[in-house]
This record gives structure tokens, C-alpha cells and sequence, in this order.
């Protein structure tokens, strides 16, 4: 008895499993985000340049924001001084988002990407935008 | 040997494995544990291949020459005509949860009797012989070449497995070492690698139709010997029929039950069943085994000395066929007959004659096992019962690992030993039904000379039997295979002496009670029952 | 970088485990003095270990106090010194007791200091007492805290940290004074409904999530950038703020000059609220 | 018996060694980013397929389910359906308990001889890694969907919120990461430290647990600690899925450690014990209903047996037959 | 042995499919109170543990309870209630993981409740009761699990488990005590802040979970084959009859402290249970019947004729299990928050999703119960029919 039927169907169903990430995607890239710097607050910058460096804060914004969180609120520290020796104010609401008034064209755009849900926005949230 | 081995000795037994690598180990062939091997004319009679005188402890085992070549064209032979051999070959992780599960492996603590390393002695082969990788890397790939050092290995160890598929009921892929065991054996076969203790029942079934080649006139007598003495001890006189035609159920049981102790005891409650119920049956001489000795040498020998059941069914005209007490002649008949020989359209759907019982599990193979047709007679109240007759017994029930996890045969005789018996106890759970322990003998290894291989392999069957014994004095074992039935009183006899050993037919024989019988102050074996009759002297 | 800083403090504070209380490392920047301290910081490029070495030595500098003045304050300046406070920390209305937020709340004479409560003082009787977190010296709250979401700051500030709470409102039961609030409901949803009815709100400071706990901070938000706590800067003449630990700050001035309660004293929290009366 | 462990593991390393070096080189990054994870995955499937059809190739002659609980018999007799079944749907039952159960697993118990008397203890360790081993890796892979299609679809979000449930870190660990570490860690140290597992154990089966322990390792280090910009992957990710591939810049050489063991795994997974996978659905003892006797089971390589006829047997014992007074066909 | 849970008669089913509807049931609603918020119970700003806590702080009383069955056992080697220890371990099980559950869905963000791991923090008594409900957990299960499986296997306990079981006797003690301290070091409470809140604590421990054990023991003795004998029976029943005895007294202590000394702070919550003040008295009819229901408990118990007799003996233990339920399961939480530190009185209405995960929790607790008591029966059945 070989159940050829029930063979095939298996290995139908296996097939269909694993190709569903080519099948869904059909060929047709999604566009890697580019987070916009199109905001006043940075036009107006000499320099444009974040509290550290652009891979840095790619990679490691969500800790250095952490680490941010409990400097300010729990060692009641405000002051960061970044790599270059430079003084910045620490809160998210006040600096990042003073430059970064995008919020949907610059943190959602990567967030929405790659399908992260970060609960910073639970109590923070864009001071521009209209609504909380 | 093993009687030089006394149990404490025996029980000596590390369960921790060498730390050196297996593929290193060399195989030692011990007295004690093979087989004789097989005669040349027992193999020549049914037409296997190369018969020659040989023996294991010597170092040429004449081999013809091209037996590398044989092996292997077998072994390809079979991956390609056994899915179950194919992928076993392919998918053991290696999880380790059938190696402490062998009676063997517990017994003797050799490493190579864990299922899954048995299976690799095959497997190494398949890998380094079949596979790319296994061919390049060799041992990295857990790979080894055919010599003859390695067939030696393989040959000493598919004669300690006893194809009880206790493993396979743990492996999570279902890997069955039977199956690997069955397909090894019929490799070995193809040059004749056999043991005699299989092959010479093999030819005797062939010819004469039973394995101990009781000619057709002293099958008869013998049974009729019992009938002699059930006139004696129950006051009854039976007249079995043999070879009649047109009886309405063909009845087949293993030819072990017509001739020995406590096997004839069995065959005694058989005749006594039917001659209370009056059923219309037939033995037949050619037909005389039901055991299926051809099964541990080749399929192809099983499907030959099986193919006779029907023919005789057909010859006879009857309308089905009963099957008595015995293990892995269930496991030939309930799980390859009907492929091997089927489907039987010449007889008729079973049903039982006494109660109308239509038996549906059986209704294609049109087999059904003596304790299913002896369990349904119970539940309709057509047989009279005085279990206090087997008051003096405290009884355990040994699921035999064939009609256990090749079947799935539990309740029926539970329920017929209940009825039949006051006191019943049985063993520690992880040691019956689908969990059973085999005899330790299964699968052609009951001879004489590895008495201390069989003594191991049954040290877990009496282990669990040493513990019924000793908390609830249990005295007697039965069961429903005609090789437990031989092999088990040895075993008892050396591990837990006290215990003997029956079929469950005979406990129903001796509650039974008969219309014209005596006062049955004799049970089947012809010994006083205690507190009944007049007490006799000892003789 | 600071991460390093943060393994530093994880280890310090596993070191310091034994000890009660939270002491944290950091002592606060006081008001009107924050270009100071900025410059103070810049030697240390961002690490405040020294910080540390310096309150050891000569004990808190800073114990943060309030003063209410009960001769000052009237029901208008009442309100609106609650309206202040909960629109400066986006405090949602619920308009009702069961799941409210108060920071900062009107209160009678009887339930403040019900223990000490004097049936014959007619004059305290009528007066609008308003009730606040008492910033106590020995917090009960943070006492109870399982993961120091609460905790007591060397300025004396009762902090709550709303992304540690776990929301199991221990600290609600040993709260004497009956200071917290916890989020029952979502605040964001009663603060929409009220936005679209025309409130504002403090876009410079968050929302709370639903499931912490929360309570006056001390606008300690505010303090960092050198300004005072909202309810001053709305009544300053109800509502004095300083330095409880500075002989010469103006709320140890006030208090030299005038009669002050505080609530409970008999428990031994040392509330940082004075009434003076 | 430690060669065995060192081959294992030395391979593992050198793979690592190779992509970190590879993976540096930026000439090479196509070649281990996309190149690799595509003839990889190409090998799995083509492999995994070729071997399940050469396994369907051989038939399966006769129907030989291991009965694990009462067979379905006379009415009155309680029947086991899914232990024993004799219906398709109790196979379907039974393979769905061993699957998704490893209903066989956790039959598992111990055996040891302890004073005389061979003890069989309870152990539920071997079922409780190997399932959640196989249940972490499963929704781990199923969360890496949200790197390779756009739209994430909401099962893969949903999972991705359960799994990182709790906020334990920044980025919040995922508790399936835990478990497998975990459980992987049980399952290698059984191995090594069992003295019959070690007996047992070859090569091929200290190589996957080695594998797979390097891929998850990897996996944490590129999540925790050499952060990887997350957009970048799911670009490559994205891409291989459509078939555009790109190699962004900025992708960690960690990355390329990652994807190479991921490629190693899956182009390894058909020629090894991993196709487990496949095997366990196609396995005689367990996908058959054991209505042997109720259904005739088709044998395609068949042959008529050869055997003792009856004519052949009376005419040999013809004699002693007449004696014994059998009856004859004839005389 | 765990199998032994998945064999059983349809009424055996029947219960645990039941226990899973109302286990689904309350699953739901707690998604419902996850979306929303605590806001869908009846706490407040000023009843601020509720219903949750209350069971919580009663269960831990249960578990602590099998230390009456392991001191006689174990310390005094009092061979009646070996067969029995189990029995009372297995409720440790079910009761301390009901405790946990409690505690988690009490918890507002209970997505952060490894934070109490993250972030120990010694100073507070809620850390201490994480690590003793968890350890005695812990201590439970291997105790159970080895002398039950020693037993089936028909050999004595493997060594190492001894200390164990000899730790848990203080630990069982550690549970409650830690639990009392969680409301008796709160100042401000005055109907908390108070010496005896843990011997009393204890006291209702030691009656409470022995009883629900006899009652349970009552039921086995009844439908399975297991019977726990008659002096096992009557020595527990005795050791629940004290416990309900000192418990009572010290609810007197409180009574004679309150009252006599005249501290209306002190007074207050006791009039409130009992009394009423003004127009508020909801848990009046409670407390008065645990008063009623608690003496009957105690005079069923304390008489020899009458606890004899089964029937009586299972209404006993059930008197004092309501007794003990109402005063710690409904008075003393609740109580303790009224009148609040402002002296407001808020009463408190458990809602109708509070008290579907209640009920959800109580469920669990029975699916543990009843899983351990199956396997437990089966061994015991086994080891007595075999």
C-alpha cells in the first residue's frame, strides 16, 4: 500500500507552509522605511545630528531610552552628556519629539515595519500631533 | 551456565555502559546466549538457501563468497519493499526512550541490547553502505562498512531480540526494532546464518504441519490421551473430531499445547469448552500448528506455512476458524494473514454458534481468538461457573507481548480469569498490557543451550511476578501463548519459585461446571484440589 | 557610555540590598541654580558618583517641604490651585469616586486630621483643607513597594515610577493619608472625552497608563528645570515651597514665625506638609 | 565518545568563525545574506520533499500498528479509540496526540535495578524538553514571519505580543526564547552526561543540538547585545521573500552568523535525524488502524505462497492417516 | 503518574469539563478586565483590594493548614495520617496556586510582575510572600510528588526528601505569618495594626484547611475506594475544633482591645462588621453569621457523639470552613478599608466580571484539587485493592 493520495497532500500542505513567506509577499518587495527628518526643528539644525551617533541610535534607541527613563526619574538625573561632550536635556517628550515631530512619518514608519509595539507610547505620546 | 548462575548472581547487573565507543567494542559470542545454528537439511527442506554446518564460536562461519553482495542486494531489496524498514533506517533521534524498555538490555545490561543500538548495528550499515555521507565521512557519519566482524555482530545480536515491540510502544516515531529485527534475520537467512532451534520447527511445519513434527496418527493420539485422562479427573467423555469435513469452525492452536506440560492442561479446557458447549468444530493434523515459525526467519517463509490455514479452512468447508492461546501466532494471524493469504471469501462472516455473537473485529480475517469467543459465552451466561474451584490459586495474568502490542487483546482475558477465579491480582502497571514484559524466549530463542539469555530477558516478567508473589502470594501465572506457557516455568522455577504457569482455557476448564460430571476433586492436572472430595494421600 | 553606569548602580544597589529605603544616588538640582549644577555636571561628564560621596559626607541638603497657608487660602484659590496641578500633569477628571485621580484635592477639617480632630476649633472647621501626597520622611508607601516603584529621593521627593509599578496598590493600603490613586480605567480614554469637550492638555509632560498608581510628585519635573511646583506658581500666596533641610530657606522662615499642623504625626511618617494655621 | 562531541561542536564553530569573518567581508555579505539562505532553503524543501517521496516509494506491505491500548472487540468490551483505533478518525486522533502530545514520550519512564527489584519510576523530563524545545522553536519561527512578509498578518503580531508578553529588558525577551534556551540546555546535558545517552549519541546527534543552541545564541546576542538595525534584516528578510533580494548596509556580521547557521540547519535538516519531521507522519506503527482483521490490507508485492499441500502431506502420511482412521480424500 | 489523571469515569469528566467552562468563562473575563482596566471591579480609590486580594489572603490560610497533618506525621511520627499527609499536601498545592493567581489578576500591569524578580526589593513583606507562597509551592510539590510515588512504588522515600518535609513545617508557618504582615505593619489600619493578626492568622489557617481536608477525605470515603480511617479522621477534626477555638478567642482579644480602651480608631471597623455605622452595614449579616455559623462549627466538633457520626462531622467542617471563609475571606480585607484614613465609609460591591474570575480562580484551584486527588486515589486504591 503506498497512499500516494495522502503522500502528495502532505507534502502539498509542507510545500504550501513554508513557501506562504514568497506565496504573501508575491514577488513585491514592501519598501524599507526611510524615517523622515522633513521637520522644522531639524531643517533648523547647522548640524544635523542626533544625541549620538545614527547607527548607534538605530540599533540601541530603545535601551538608551530606558536608560534615559530611569535617569531621569528615578536618579532625578536631566542631563546626558553625549559622546562628543555635549549637553542634552533627557526626555522623550521634550527633546526627541522636539526635533522628531514626526511621529508617524519617523518612529511609526520602522516601528510599523518590523511589527514592534513599544509601550512607550502608552503614557507618552507626540506633543505636536493633535491627538494623544 | 546459567543454572551454574544462581539468581543473586545473575542480578549482578550494571545498566551503566561502557564509556568507550560501541563501533570499538568488539562482540564477543558467548556460550549461553546463541543458538545452535541451524542445521543444513532443516534449511534445505523448505528451499532456503545455503544450508552448511557452521558454528558461532569458531572463526569461519563458511560464508559463501559473494555474501557481502547478497546482504546488501538484500538490504536494498527490503528498504525498498518495507516503508517501515526505510524510514526506521532514517528517522531515530536517538532520544534514548526505548533503551531502558528491553527485557534484554535489563537483564544482561549489555549496551548493544538497547533497542536503538541494536537497530544501529543495521542502521551503521545503511548509512555507510546506502548513504553519500555515511560513504565520505564514514564513522563521522555514524557509518560502517560490511565485514565480517560487523555480520557477526549483527547475527549474535538479531538472535537476542525476542520482536516484542516493547520498544516501539515508547519510541515517538513508532521506530520498531521488530521490524528491523524481522528484516536483519531475513538478511542473515540468505546464507543460511540461521538458528536451529527456529529452522528445524520450520521444516517440521512445513511437512508434517506442526513444529514438533508429530506425525498426523500421534497428534491424534495424543489428543486423544487427554481425552483419556479428562475421563478420569472431570468424568467426562470426549470424542474430538480431526480432519471433518463440513464442521461449522476450523480450530487451530500451537502444536506445543498437544504435546507438553502445562501447554496440554490448556488443550484439556479447550476440548472440555467444547465438548460443554457442543460446538460443531474440527481439529485438522495438516494444519496442526497454529504458531508461525517461518515469521522469525523470513516473511516469505511466514506467508508459506501460514497459507495453510486457509487452505485447510477450505478444504474442510468450514465456515470459520477459531484460533487458541498463543502470542505470535496472533500476531501472523491477526496482523499478516489476511494480506499474506487473504482475504478468505470462502468462509463466512464468524459468528459464534452458541450465542449469536457476531464477531465484527473478525470479519474480514474470519479468525477469532478462543479468549474473545470464550469471554462472549461468559458474558451470555452460557457457561456455569464455580470459581471457588481455583480458590487455591491466586492468579496473575503475563500479557503476552504479541496479541498485547500487535493486537490490543487485554480485557477479554481479564475478564474470563474474573469469572473463572476469586483471586486475581495483577502486576505492577508498567509491566502489563501494552507494557508488558515478554517471557524473555520469544521469537525462537526458547532453546536449551541459552538458557542464561533467556533467564535474563525473563528477569523482568519475574521481577513484576516476584512482587505479586510475594504481596498477594500469587501462585499462578497464566496467560494466553502457547511459548510462555513452555518457557515461563523455567523462568519461575529459577526466579520465583512457587509459581507455575497456565493457559487461561484450563482455569476456565476447572470452574466449568458439566452436566454428568464427577465431583471434580481433580483439577485438569490430576492433583487434589485442597478442600474438596476426600482427602487423598500424597502419592 | 551610560549603560555601563547602569550595571554599576544594578550592582551598588544588589550590594546595598539589606539596607531599608531607597537611597538613591542623585540629589537634585535645586531651583533657580540649574545653569550651576549644569556646569557642575560637565566636570563630571554625566557620571554622579561624587554626588554620591557628597551627601555621605555631610548628610540630605535637600528635604523638599510644603506649605499651605490655611490663613490664606480660600475656596476660589482652592480650585484653582487643583485645576492648576491637574491640568499641569494631565490628571483626567473621572467626576467620579470610584475610579478618580486626585493629586491634589479639597478636603474638611474632620477627615484630615481625623484622629486629632477637635469638634470645638470652628474656625479650622470651615476651611478648605487641601490634601496632597505629604511627601513623608518615612514612607510607609515605599516601605511597602515590592519593586520600588515608589521610593524615597535624597531630596525627600516620594517619587513614583510609573514604568516599574506593578500596580498591586500595597502602597494604596499603607498610604496613612490616603494620598494615592490608582488608574482603574485607562486615563487616556476619560482625557479624550474631556479634550474633546475643549480641555488642553500639558503636552510637556505624559499621561499615565491604566493599572499604576499615581500621586503629586512634587512637580519634580518642573523643579528640574528650575521652576516651582505648579500650585505655588498659581497661589503663591497660599502655597510655599522650599527647603526643609536649609536653616535659611523661606519655608523654615515661615515656619520659625507661625503655628503649623501636620496629619498624623502620631505614626511616625514625618510628612513634609505643613499647614500653618 | 568525546570526539564525537568535539567533531559536533567544532563544526559548529567553524561555521560561526566563517560567516563572522564572511559576514565582515562586504564583498561576501551577498553571498552568506542571500545567496546561502536561498540555495539553503532550496535544499530543504527540494531535499525534504525528495526524501518523503523516496520513503513513499517503498509500499507499506503489511498493516503493523503498535496497539497501545484495548483492541475494538466484542460490544460490551470498553474500547481504546485512540490508543487502538480501528477508524480513521481515531488515527487522525492518534497522530494528532503524538504530534502535537508526543502522546509515545510521555509514556516514558525509568528503569533502574535497586536491590533486587527493577524499579520503574515516572520521568516526564525527556517530554517536558523535547515539547517545549519543538513548541518554542515553532513559534519562534512562526514570529520570524514578521521579518519576511509586509504586511505583518495579525496571527504573527498577536503571537509576537504573547510571546513578549512580559517586559522583562528592552527590547522585552520572549518567554519562547527562554524556554528553548533552556530546554536545549536539558537536552544536551542529558546527552552528555547519561551515560547511556552518551553511549548512544553520534555525531549527527550532538551536531543539530549544537546548531540549533548557536542559532538561538545568536539570535539573543544580535537581539540583546550586538543590536542589529531590525529594518535592515527585514530589507534582506523581505527581499529574499519576494525575490528582490538587497543587502542593506549596516547589518551586523552577528547577522551573518545568525543566517549562516540558520542556512547550515536547513540545508543539513534532509539528509539527517531531523527529518523526524517528515517520518513521524508516515510512520506503519502509528498511522494505521489496526482493523487487520476486519479489512483486507493489499500487499503490492505479493507473491502465491509456496507451500505443503494437503494432497502433498496425505500423500506422505497416508499410512499412518488410514491407521489413526483420519479421514482421506483419497485412498 | 500524572497519567493517572487522564483515566476516568464520565462523571469524573463530567466535573472537569465543568471546572473548564467556568475556568474559559472566567478567562474571558479577565481578557475583559485586562482590556479595560481594574475599573471593571468594585474596588475604588478607597476599597482598593477587593474580592482578589481577600481570597488570596484566605487560600494562603488553607495551605498553611497541611502543616497540621505533617507536625503529627512527620515530627511525632504519628502513623494514622500517613496515608492522609499527601491528601493535605496536594491542598497546599491548589490553594497556593489560587494564591497566585489571585495575586496576578489583582495586579494591574501583570504584564510587569517580573519586575518583583527584576527589582527585589527586601523592605517589602510582599517580596517575602513571593518567595514563601512560591517556595512552599515548590516544597509542596516535591514533598507530594515523591512520598506519593514512593508509595506507589512500594519503597521508602528517597532520603533527600525528609529535610524537605521538615522544612516545610516552618514555611507552612512562614506563608501565613508573612501574609499577616502584610496588612499588620501598615500604619494607619487600624483594624490591621495589631500584634495577634498573625497567631490569629494562623489559627484560622488551622482551622480552615484541615476542614476543607476532612471534607474532602469525607467525599473520597464515600465514593472511592480510598478510606482515610476513623482515627485519622476524629485527631483532625479535634485539631480543627482548637484552632476554631483560639481563632475565636483572639477575634475576643480584638473586642476587649478595641472596646474597652474606648480608641474610637480602633473601634470603628469592628462596629462597622458588626453593627453597622449609620447607614452603611452590607457585611453586618456576614460577620454575624460567621459568628453564628463558627460556634455551631466549634460545638459539632468539640462533642464526641455528635463528630462521630460522618454526616455531622462533614457539617462541622463546613461551619467552620464558611466561619473562617467569611472572616477572612470577606471581613478582614474589606474591613481593614473601612473607614478609610480620611474616616469616609465606602462600601464595596464586587462586580459581576470580579466575580466570574473569582470564581474562574476558586475553579482552578478545583482542577488542581481534583487532578492531585485523582492521582493520589489511584495510587491509594491501587496500593489497598491491588
Amino acid at each position: 500500500m503506498y497512499d500516494s493520495g495522502k503522500v502528495i497532500i502532505g507534502l502539498l500542505i509542507f510545500a504550501g507552509i513554508f513557501l506562504f513567506p514568497f506565496v504573501y509577499q508575491h514577488g513585491a518587495p514592501a519598501e524599507k522605511p526611510k524615517p523622515s527628518l522633513d521637520t522644522p526643528a531639524i531643517k533648523a539644525l547647522p548640524v544635523k545630528k542626533c544625541v549620538e551617533d545614527t547607527h548607534f541610535m538605530i540599533t540601541t534607541h530603545m535601551q538608551f531610552l530606558n536608560d534615559w527613563r530611569d535617569q531621569a526619574l528615578r536618579d532625578g538625573n536631566r542631563w546626558y552628556v553625549n559622546k562628543a561632550g555635549k549637553k542634552v536635556w533627557i526626555s522623550l517628550q521634550n527633546t526627541c519629539m522636539k526635533c522628531h515631530s514626526n511621529k508617524k512619518d519617523f518612529c511609526d514608519k520602522c516601528h510599523n515595519y518590523a511589527a514592534v509595539q513599544p509601550y512607550c507610547w502608552d503614557c507618552h505620546y507626540d506633543p505636536n500631533g493633535s491627538k494623544l | 551456565m546459567a543454572k551454574e548462575l544462581t539468581p543473586q548472581e545473575m542480578m549482578r547487573i550494571d545498566l551503566r555502559p561502557p564509556t568507550r565507543d560501541w563501533m570499538d567494542i568488539p562482540t564477543v559470542i558467548k556460550p549461553g546466549i546463541y543458538c545452535y545454528p541451524a542445521k543444513p537439511e532443516k534449511v534445505e527442506i523448505v528451499g532456503m538457501p545455503n544450508g552448511h554446518v557452521w558454528s558461532p564460536v569458531e572463526e569461519d562461519w563458511g560464508l559463501p563468497e559473494d555474501w557481502k553482495e547478497t546482504f546488501l542486494e538484500g538490504m536494498r531489496e527490503r528498504l525498498n519493499k518495507h516503508r517501515s524498514f526505510k524510514i526506521f533506517m532514517d528517522i531515530c533521534v536517538r532520544c534514548g526512550a526505548c533503551a531502558d524498555k528491553c527485557h534484554f538490555f535489563l537483564g544482561s545490561g549489555d549496551p548493544k541490547n538497547m533497542p536503538v543500538v541494536r537497530a544501529e548495528l543495521i542502521r551503521s550499515i545503511y548509512r555507510g553502505e546506502f548513504t553519500k555521507a555515511g560513504k565520505i565521512l564514514g564513522r563521522i557519519a555514524g557509518g560502517r562498512k560490511l565485514t565480517e566482524d560487523v555480520l557477526k555482530e549483527i547475527w549474535y545480536y538479531m538472535f537476542q531480540c525476542t520482536e516484542c515491540r516493547r520498544c516501539s510502544l515508547f519510541c515517538p516515531y513508532g521506530i520498531d526494532t521488530a521490524e528491523v529485527t524481522i528484516i536483519g534475520r531475513e538478511l542473515l537467512n540468505l546464507f543460511g546464518l540461521n538458528i536451529n532451534w527456529i529452522q528445524e520447527p520450520v521444516a517440521n511445519c512445513y511437512e508434517t504441519g506442526n513444529h514438533l513434527g508429530l506425525l498426523p496418527h500421534t497428534f491424534k493420539q495424543n489428543i486423544e490421551f487427554m481425552c483419556m485422562d479428562i475421563e478420569e479427573f472431570v468424568g467426562i467423555t470426549i470424542e474430538p473430531p480431526f480432519n471433518k469435513k463440513g464442521a461449522e469452525i476450523l480450530f487451530t492452536t500451537p502444536s506445543g499445547d498437544v504435546f507438553a506440560e502445562p501447554g496440554i492442561f490448556t488443550l484439556a479446557g479447550y476440548l472440555i469448552l467444547f465438548e460443554h458447549i457442543g460446538l460443531d468444530y474440527t481439529w485438522s493434523t495438516y494444519n496442526s500448528e497454529g504458531g508461525n515459525f517461518g515469521f522469525f526467519t523470513s516473511l516469505d517463509m511466514a506467508q508459506r506455512l501460514n497459507a495453510k490455514i486457509y487452505a485447510e479452512a477450505k478444504r474442510l468447508g468450514v465456515k470459520w476458524i477459531l484460533g487458541g492461546e498463543c502470542g505470535h501466532m496472533w500476531r501472523v494471524v491477526h496482523q499478516y494473514m489476511n494480506t499474506f493469504n487473504g482475504p478468505p471469501d470462502f468462509l463466512e462472516e464468524p459468528v459464534s454458534p452458541i450465542t449469536g455473537t457476531k464477531f465484527e473485529n473478525a470479519k474480514s480475517a474470519k479468525m477469532v481468538h478462543i479468549t474473545e469467543f470464550t469471554a462472549d459465552l461468559i458474558k451470555h451466561n452460557k457457561l456455569k461457573l464455580d470459581p471457588s474451584r481455583n480458590d487455591h490459586l491466586t492468579v496473575t495474568y503475563h500479557d503476552s507481548c504479541n496479541p498485547s502490542r500487535g493486537m490490543g487483546m487485554f480485557e477479554e482475558p481479564r475478564y474470563v480469569i474474573k469469572n473463572v477465579c476469586n483471586n486475581f491480582y495483577d502486576m505492577p502497571e508498567n509491566t502489563i498490557r501494552e507494557q508488558t514484559f515478554c517471557c524473555g524466549s520469544g521469537a525462537g530463542l526458547n532453546a536449551g543451550e541459552n538458557m542464561e539469555l533467556r533467564l535474563r530477558g525473563g528477569l523482568p516478567r519475574a521481577n513484576a511476578v516476584k512482587y505479586v508473589h510475594e504481596r498477594f502470594g500469587v501462585n499462578m501465572l497464566s496467560c494466553v501463548c502457547a511459548i510462555d506457557r513452555a518457557v515461563l516455568p523455567a523462568s519461575m522455577e529459577y526466579w520465583v519459585p512457587g509459581v507455575d504457569v497456565c493457559g487461561v482455557s484450563e482455569l476456565v476448564a476447572n470452574a466449568l461446571i458439566m452436566e454428568g460430571e464427577n465431583d471434580r476433586s481433580l483439577n485438569l492436572r490430576g492433583e487434589p484440589i485442597p478442600g474438596r472430595g476426600e482427602v487423598t494421600e500424597d502419592v | 557610555m551610560s549603560m555601563d553606569r547602569r550595571k554599576f548602580l544594578k550592582v551598588a544597589g544588589l550590594s546595598t540590598l539589606i539596607g531599608l529605603g531607597g537611597s538613591s544616588a542623585f540629589e537634585l538640582l535645586k531651583p533657580g541654580k540649574v545653569d550651576a549644577e549644569m556646569e557642575h555636571e560637565g566636570h563630571h561628564g554625566g557620571h554622579h558618583g561624587k554626588a554620591h560621596k557628597k551627601e555621605e559626607d555631610t548628610g540630605p541638603k535637600t528635604r523638599w517641604a510644603m506649605l499651605i497657608d490655611m490663613k490664606a487660602i480660600t475656596k476660589e484659590k482652592a480650585e484653582k490651585i487643583v485645576h492648576t496641578c491637574h491640568h499641569a500633569h494631565n490628571v483626567p477628571n473621572w467626576g467620579d469616586p470610584k475610579n478618580e485621580i486626585k493629586w491634589i484635592w479639597e478636603e474638611e477639617y474632620e477627615h484630615v486630621f481625623p484622629d486629632s480632630y477637635n469638634e470645638y476649633d470652628e474656625i479650622l472647621e470651615k476651611l478648605p483643607f487641601l490634601l496632597m501626597c505629604n511627601h513623608c520622611d518615612e514612607p510607609p508607601c515605599a516601605r511597602v513597594c515590592p519593586v520600588e516603584a515608589t521610593f524615597r529621593r535624597p531630596d525627600g521627593i516620594v517619587a513614583q515610577d510609573y514604568h516599574r509599578c506593578i500596580g498591586c496598590r500595597f502602597c494604596m493600603a499603607a498610604c496613612p493619608y490616603g494620598s494615592r490613586s490608582f488608574n482603574w480605567l485607562d486615563p487616556r480614554v476619560k482625557l479624550k472625552e474631556e479634550m474633546a469637550k475643549g480641555r488642553k492638555l500639558n503636552k510637556r509632560f505624559p499621561t499615565r497608563m491604566r493599572g499604576v498608581v499615581e500621586k503629586c510628585n512634587f512637580c519634580v519635573e518642573r523643579l528640574a528645570e528650575g521652576k516651582q511646583p505648579a500650585c505655588v506658581e498659581a497661589c503663591p500666596d497660599v502655597m510655599h515651597f522650599g527647603n526643609l533641610a536649609d536653616e535659611n530657606s523661606n519655608v523654615r522662615k515661615i515656619l520659625r514665625a507661625r503655628i503649623s499642623l501636620r496629619r498624623k504625626l502620631e505614626l511616625g511618617t514625618k510628612p513634609s506638609v505643613f499647614y500653618l494655621v | 565518545m568525546i570526539t564525537r562531541i568535539i567533531l559536533a561542536f567544532g563544526a559548529v564553530v567553524a561555521i560561526v568563525v566563517a560567516a563572522w569573518m564572511g559576514g565582515s567581508v562586504p564583498g561576501l555579505q551577498p553571498l552568506i545574506g542571500v545567496a546561502l539562505p536561498y540555495v539553503a532553503f532550496a535544499i530543504f524543501l527540494i531535499g525534504f520533499a525528495m526524501k518523503v517521496i523516496k520513503w513513499a516509494k517503498s509500499p507499506v506491505p503489511f498493516r503493523i500498528p503498535t496497539t497501545a491500548g484495548q483492541e475494538f472487540s466484542l460490544p460490551w468490551i470498553k474500547w481504546s479509540k485512540i490508543d487502538n483505533p480501528s477508524t480513521t478518525g481515531g488515527v487522525i486522533l492518534r497522530m494528532f496526540f503524538e504530534i502535537c502530545c508526543f502522546r509515545s514520550l510521555f509514556r516514558n519512564m525509568r528503569t533502574d535495578l535497586r536491590s533486587g527489584w527493577l524499579i520503574h519510576h515516572p520521568t516526564k523530563w525527556l517530554w517536558l524538553l523535547a515539547l517545549g524545545f519543538h513548541y518554542s522553536f515553532l513559534i519562534i519561527a512562526l514570529r520570524h514571519l514578521r521579518l519576511f512578509v509586509q504586511p505583518v498578518p495579525g496571527f504573527v503580531e498577536t503571537l509576537d505580543a504573547v510571546d513578549g508578553m512580559f517586559q522583562i529588558g528592552i527590547p522585552p525577551i520572549y518567554l519562547t526564547d527562554l524556554f528553548i534556551l533552556l530546554c536545549l540546555t536539558g537536552l544536551l546535558i542529558r546527552r552528555l552526561c547519561l551515560p547511556k545517552m552518551r553511549f548512544m549519541s553520534l555525531v549527527a546527534d550532538y551536531f543539530p543540538l549544537f546548531l540549533i543552541l548557536g542559532i538561538v545564541i545568536s539570535g539573543l546576542l544580535m537581539r540583546f547585545v550586538y543590536r542589529v538595525d531590525i529594518t535592515a534584516v527585514k530589507a534582506l528578510a523581505n527581499g529574499i521573500a519576494s525575490f528582490h533580494p538587497v543587502v542593506p548596509e549596516g547589518i551586523g556580521s552577528i547577522f551573518f552568523v545568525h543566517i549562516a547557521l540558520v542556512s547550515t540547519l536547513l540545508a543539513y535538516f534532509p539528509f539527517s535525524k531531523l527529518m523526524h519531521m517528515g517520518g513521524v507522519f508516515m510512520s506503519p506503527t502509528r498511522n494505521l488502524a489496526n482493523t487487520n482483521r476486519m479489512e483486507y490490507h493489499e500487499n503490492p508485492w505479493r507473491k502465491p505462497p509456496k507451500f505443503h499441500s494437503y494432497e502433498e502431506y496425505e500423500d506422505m502420511y497416508r499410512e499412518y492417516m488410514k491407521e489413526a482412521g483420519l479421514p482421506l480424500e483419497r485412498e | 503518574m500524572i497519567e493517572k489523571a487522564l483515566k476516568g469515569s464520565s462523571v469524573y469528566w463530567g466535573w472537569v469539563i465543568f471546572l473548564l467552562c467556568i475556568i474559559g468563562a472566567g478567562f474571558l473575563a479577565y481578557l475583559y478586565q485586562l482590556k479595560v482596566g481594574l475599573g471593571v471591579t468594585g474596588m475604588s480609590r478607597d476599597i482598593s483590594w477587593g474580592v482578589y486580594i481577600a481570597q488570596f489572603t484566605y487560600f494562603v490560610g488553607v495551605a498553611a493548614g497541611a502543616v497540621m497533618l505533617v507536625i503529627p506525621k512527620y515530627l511525632h511520627h504519628y502513623t494514622k495520617y500517613a496515608k492522609v499527609v499527601v491528601f493535605g499536601e496536594f491542598i497546599a498545592i491548589a490553594a497556593v496556586i489560587m494564591c497566585l493567581l489571585f495575586i496576578v489578576v489583582d495586579i494591574g500591569q501583570p504584564m510587569r510582575m517580573m519586575n518583583v524578580v527584576i527589582h527585589p526589593t527586601p523592605h517589602s513583606m510582599l517580596f517575602y510572600d513571593m518567595i514563601v507562597l512560591n517556595g512552599y509551592l515548590l516544597i509542596n510539590i516535591i514533598c507530594g510528588y515523591n512520598t506519593l510515588l514512593a508509595d506507589k512504588k512500594g519503597l521508602p522515600c528517597p532520603g533527600w526528601v525528609k529535610p524537605v518535609i521538615y522544612l516545610s513545617i516552618p514555611w507552612a508557618i512562614s506563608i501565613h505569618t508573612v501574609t499577616a504582615f502584610l496588612y499588620a505593619g501598615l500604619p494607619g489600619r487600624h483594624f490591621w495594626l495589631t500584634a495577634i493578626m498573625a497567631p490569629r492568622f494562623l489559627a484560622s489557617a488551622f482551622a480552615a484547611g484541615p476542614s476543607l481536608l476532612v471534607m474532602l477525605l469525607l467525599f473520597l470515603r464515600k465514593y472511592t475506594k480510598f478510606d482515610a480511617g476513623q482515627d485519622a479522621l476524629q485527631n483532625i477534626a479535634r485539631t480543627i475544633c482548637y484552632a476554631m477555638i483560639v481563632n475565636f478567642f483572639f477575634m475576643g482579644m480584638e473586642f476587649f482591645t478595641a472596646f474597652y480602651s474606648n480608641i474610637p480608631g480602633h473601634k470603628a471597623t469592628l462596629e462597622y462588621l458588626f453593627w453597622g455605622i449609620g447607614e452603611y452595614g452590607n457585611l453586618v449579616p456576614f460577620m454575624r453569621a460567621c459568628i453564628v455559623i463558627g460556634f455551631a462549627g466549634i460545638f459539632i466538633l468539640l462533642v464526641p457523639s455528635i463528630r462521630r457520626k460522618p454526616l455531622w462531622l462533614a457539617i462541622g467542617c463546613a461551619c467552620v470552613f464558611l466561619a473562617t471563609w467569611i472572616d477572612k475571606g470577606v471581613g478582614l480585607v474589606i474591613g481593614g478599608f473601612i473607614p478609610s484614613p480620611l474616616e469616609v465609609i465606602t462600601e464595596y460591591h464586587p462586580t459581576f466580571p470580579e466575580i466570574t474570575i473569582a470564581t474562574a480562580i476558586w475553579a482552578v484551584g478545583g482542577l488542581v484539587l481534583t487532578i492531585l486527588y485523582k492521582v493520589a486515589v489511584t495510587v491509594r486504591e491501587e496500593e489497598q485493592i491491588v
